[in-house]
């Protein structure tokens, strides 16, 4: 064990896994000094500028080129700097990495892994900010995750640089810094599955990515009141976790999901409506979804805060769910 | 449309022939795969839109015939004849393109998105000019691994006012790719004349400003065709970077077969009618000698295949069900849970 | 009344708010022969090509020209052919036409209406069938439109062509030959207001585009069986009829959402959820959805039919939801 | 970085001293206003990214002056200059960039999207090069209602690789639309050299593939650059297409704000910085006989302005929580019923 950042088992993780296969390349902007945050430091000097190879500002371009050698066997780890700008290589990972596979009647795999730093950062403003984890999630083809810890980040890198499918890898901008600890040897983290990141009995907090810190910010609070929450990190979004939510609903008989996207089609609705489907007759209290209002991200800090979820708010919708008004009004 | 001004001289007439006899044999078989696909059309067997390529058939011969099948090509919604010439089976394209078990996708694809990777031909493509960045991405991967292969990318006329244009010959160039990229240029972008979507003279001029060497050809003579192809494609291996062929041809066919083209002027399709590239090929050939016999046969021989291929995929089944639900992805697989 | 095609409908709206506003234009591919569903047929040579323009294949141009052009003052209405090519402007769409009112703090508005076509046609495969309405519902700053009949295509596209926001427009290729009455004079329709398709008690179906007529086609054999579903057509999903919904499910106790796309992260997934959220403890079964699965589309016909919803399947779900069952079990 | 072998040559000593005067007023304000915001960065006053133009002013000057007001104009992330040279406050662009209420924006945009409407400026951009397609649009417009007004886009060296270059050019080509298209070439995309990641000879080379004139000028002339900006927007007012100015120049900071820029070679920004365009052209206005106290006081008074300014934008109150839901859209407006 040992205490790292989110950044440095980013960086650990693409180093161990092109140690490991000489099939695998990251492409992408500044990748030499290091990327836009640093998560490429030194990996230049040690694998050389074409296995860390920078490219022209050709977002369409560094994805479609990725199809293309994930398809010739290698596994390209693009890199696109902000998952705003992803959106200029939409129809590349949408209506072609997604799809190659299915469409070539399984001749091919598309085994590539497009890491799109997402999230509020700090007056980042409405073209650096967002998180569209739920469009992803929505196309048949693509798996989508989005760690929230370093040793998450070291071990679901790692399990999305093997994964033989094209993998929409969400890195959070707030969370480059965070600390954790992290296993010493190999360490790798299955796709699709949850982890609990507090245990509980009395509501089922589902969340992910910066939200998992800001969620379990909110259970001490809680705790404080005797309600003790239980707070799943899906880590995966496509496929995710239903098993351990379907299951932790169950125990608790309330479900709010919290995200930092815009809640209106946020990937929190697939949740709630699972849930709603699968557990309505369990529930002690409605389903309750929490993310951000259906604005673009300011830059002004009052205003972004407007868009931003707290563990105020997160608690304060949790009580109201354990209250007894819950469960008979709506 | 006449000629352009620096379009190829005529070759010499020492031709090749049984090299350009093959050529001719892939252009009468791209002719009749097509031929009997629209038939397949008509019947109601062809269920999705087709782009003909009758009338361009000596851009896939003289390219693809240049490549080693080890060679990659990437190809767009025309693309019936680089596939065919790239040497993917006749059979399996026809199933494709009626959807049918034995496809070369499985059914899956159809005519806009056939494949055979067997061959070398990573996929036509639904999306104008989206070929070209994974043409370079293949052509990389094989840098990366110092591959001896090249990949040929085809793409239209129109496709040279999107984006990914620039971006894949930028991107090549830059990285000094083993790209050949071939712009069949047949003057119309669906229903419009490119001429006047498109600033300045096209893609050999643009090929140029990024430092790509660029020719501009007659792309109904086979013959020209054959000797500027082998010699773009040997620069290529020889590791000197991307190359880019302009290619002037023209579609007899609307731009989809249910197009009628009422659009087009009559003369300017009769003058290319005139210039028909299997017509021109055979013509040179028996000038030069070859058996008239045979050259009936290259035509007829092909005409009997593509009606068979065209009754076996007829009589072929539908695919399985459960391959709506395989080769999605490993990951979340839709097959292995119901959702 | 007359009776017209939605295809029809759509030319008719186009041409009338051309003849009304000035500063109305089109812009897109091959608009100069009619379009590639004919839909813009007869208007060049009424309107002159500078008014109904011709564009090169740039779909990324054609949206940010758009967007240039609605912020200089005039009103362009975007064809973008298919909605899967809308995916080749996805920056131009969403960080650029859906925010700039917004980033520059309500300087400029961004009245531009991208005409999308969406979904299934016959054997169109994965890269010409899509329905990605749930990633623009996510999106602040855009509205959202999918008709479902002649009227509503005449009414809804002249109502959005007015609006001063950017408007998603999404017709749906299976219903050009569709065929309706539409009134003779001037005929808007509300955006954000939905459409009752028919009454019911038993069960609500809320639907939009192609959908509404599968629908429909279901509710003749669920009334053969004595039950009466009410189908509400959303017509639009941003902002979408919250209160037409929320007012029927508290009267069935039932809600069943039914569209075209993937189920999972689809705006079903919306509606699901916000009415668990709102009307929990008035529902007499849990809320359901019925959508494709996640696979891409297929060429093939039986493979492609794989990814539709049948008239079939929506009795049958709604059939379990009125078991007595349903309102026990989970 | 030596000069372009096809810069313009220097200009006639009989200089427009008024003229000139007031360009340097503005290349003063320019750089008064860019190190009053890094003051106000290092204060942490300034919370988001900030891209100084500083070294690069005599290009926003050259172009915006020869603009009337009416003019538009579509610039970068590293806008500042442009917009105050097209005429915008100092203050609410001040205010903007500390996200208080009476920036030109609302405090909504920030420096990455400053804007002023009222002055022609349609917005910075935080998407490199997706400026150039909204100019592009923009001057379709004005063509559509036939008026008088042209529209220049900046955009750096490091655009012209993405895709919306070419369809935006294409575009504005053949529709003949009056644009100027301004490439800024600092020799640097963010940390990395631009001419490794860019084929052929750049932005100037790519215009003229697509039948645009170009010109490749020395940015940090400002003489010159006035006199090729002044004929360029001529001929684009005159109705006769688009035109581009390739301006090579360097930006004297990092990429941005935060950027030790410590990748550079200490002697190329040297010998920039000894080709200051401020610098030189106030000395080639002290020897056409200005007088040096007016020279001076060009500096101090936009030092004294700017610093007056950063003092206005620090007491500034925030702006009122309702902006955050405000301006979003009309229809589905969040603010009208909260979700
Ligand atoms: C991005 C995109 N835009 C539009 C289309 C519709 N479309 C299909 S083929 C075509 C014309 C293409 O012209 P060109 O590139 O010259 O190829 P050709 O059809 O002439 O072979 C168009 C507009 C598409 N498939 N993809
Ligand atoms: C599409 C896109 N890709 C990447 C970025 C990140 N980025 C911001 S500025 C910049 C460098 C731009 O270089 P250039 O166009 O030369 O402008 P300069 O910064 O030199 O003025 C990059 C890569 C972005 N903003 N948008
Ligand atoms: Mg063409
Ligand atoms: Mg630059």
């Amino acid at each position: 064990m040992a205490t790292t950042t989110y950044l440095a088992a980013s960086t650990r993780a693409l180093a161990e896994e092109m140690e490991r296969d000489p099939s695998v390349w990251a492409l992408g902007e500044d990748l030499g000094r290091g990327g836009v945050f640093g998560q490429y430091k030194g990996l230049q000097a040690r694998f050389g500028a074409a296995r860390i190879a920078d490219t022209p500002i050709s977002e369409a371009c560094i994805m479609g080129a990725a199809v293309g050698a994930a398809m010739a066997g290698t596994r390209p780890v693009v890199e696109m700097r902000f998952s705003d700008f992803a959106l200029c290589a939409t129809d590349e990972l949408v209506n072609q990495a997604a799809k190659a596979r299915f469409m070539f009647g399984g001749q091919a795999t598309v085994p590539l892994v497009a890491r799109q730093p997402i999230g509020m950062w700090r007056s980042s403003a409405a073209q650096h900010s967002q998180s569209l984890e739920a469009w992803y999630a929505h196309v048949p083809g693509l798996v989508v995750v989005a760690p929230a810890t370093p040793a998450d980040n070291l071990g679901l890198l790692k399990s999305a640089i093997r994964a033989d499918d094209p993998v929409v890898y969400l890195e959070h901008k707030d969370l480059w810094a965070a600390e954790g600890d992290v296993p010493d040897g190999e360490h790798l983290v299955p796709l699709g599955v949850a982890d609990v990141a507090r245990a509980g009995r009395d509501v089922t907090i589902v969340t992910w990515s910066a939200m998992r810190r800001t969620s379990l910010a909110a259970t001490e609070t809680l705790a404080g009141e005797g309600v003790e929450a239980e707070v799943i990190d899906l880590r995966t979004l496509w496929p995710w976790d239903r098993d351990a939510v379907l299951a932790s609903v169950e125990r608790t008989g309330r479900l709010l999901v919290v995200h930092e996207a815009v809640t209106v089609a946020g990937f929190g609705a697939e949740i709630a409506a699972f849930v709603a489907e699968h557990l309505h007759h369990r529930l002690r209290a409605p389903v309750r979804r929490l993310g951000a209002p259906r604005i673009p991200i300011a830059y002004a800090p009052p205003l972004e805060n407007a868009a931003r979820v707290t563990p105020d708010a997160i608690a304060a919708a949790a009580r109201a769910m354990l209250a007894p008004a819950a469960a008979r009004a709506s | 449309m006449s000629p352009a001004s620096d379009e190829a001289r005529p070759p010499a007439r020492n031709l090749d022939r049984e090299r350009l006899t093959a050529h001719l044999d892939t252009m009468w078989r791209i002719r009749a795969f097509e031929e009997a696909a629209l038939r397949g059309l008509s019947e109601g067997l062809v269920r999705g839109a087709i782009h003909p390529s009758i009338g361009q058939e000596a851009v896939a011969a003289a390219v693809c015939l240049n490549l080693a099948r080890s060679d990659l090509i990437l190809s767009t919604h025309r693309g019936h004849g680089h596939t065919l010439a790239k040497g993917a089976d006749a059979r399996a394209m026809m199933r494709e393109l009626l959807g049918r078990a034995g496809g070369t996708c499985g059914g899956k694809g159809g005519s806009m998105h056939i494949a055979d990777f067997s061959v070398g031909m990573l996929g036509a493509n639904g999306v104008v000019g989206a070929n070209i960045p994974i043409a370079v991405g293949a052509a990389h991967a094989v840098a990366l691994r110092g591959g001896p292969e090249i990949v040929a990318c085809f793409f239209g006329d129109g496709a040279i006012n999107r984006g990914p244009f620039l971006e894949g010959l930028n991107w090549a160039k830059i990285f000094r790719l083993p790209v050949l990229f071939v712009c069949e240029d047949n003057a119309w972008s669906a229903t419009t004349r490119t001429a006047d979507l498109t600033a300045g003279e096209g893609a050999a001029a643009r090929a140029r400003s990024l430092g790509i060497p660029a020719q501009i050809l007659d792309g109904n003579d086979a013959i020209g065709l054959d000797a500027a192809a082998r010699d773009a494609i040997a620069a290529v291996r020889a590791g000197e970077g991307p190359r880019l062929l302009h290619v002037r041809t023209y579609r007899m066919t609307g731009h989809t077969a249910a197009d009628a083209a009422g659009y087009r002027d009559a003369a300017e399709v009769e003058a290319w009618r005139a210039r028909d590239p299997i017509a021109r090929l055979a013509a040179a050939l028996a000038e030069a000698g070859v058996d008239p016999a045979r050259l009936e046969a290259s035509r007829t021989e092909a005409a009997a295949e593509m009606a068979d291929v065209l009754d076996d995929a007829r009589a072929a089944p539908w695919p399985d069900l459960a391959a709506a639900f395989a080769d999605v992805q490993d990951v979340g697989d839709p097959a292995e849970r119901a959702y």
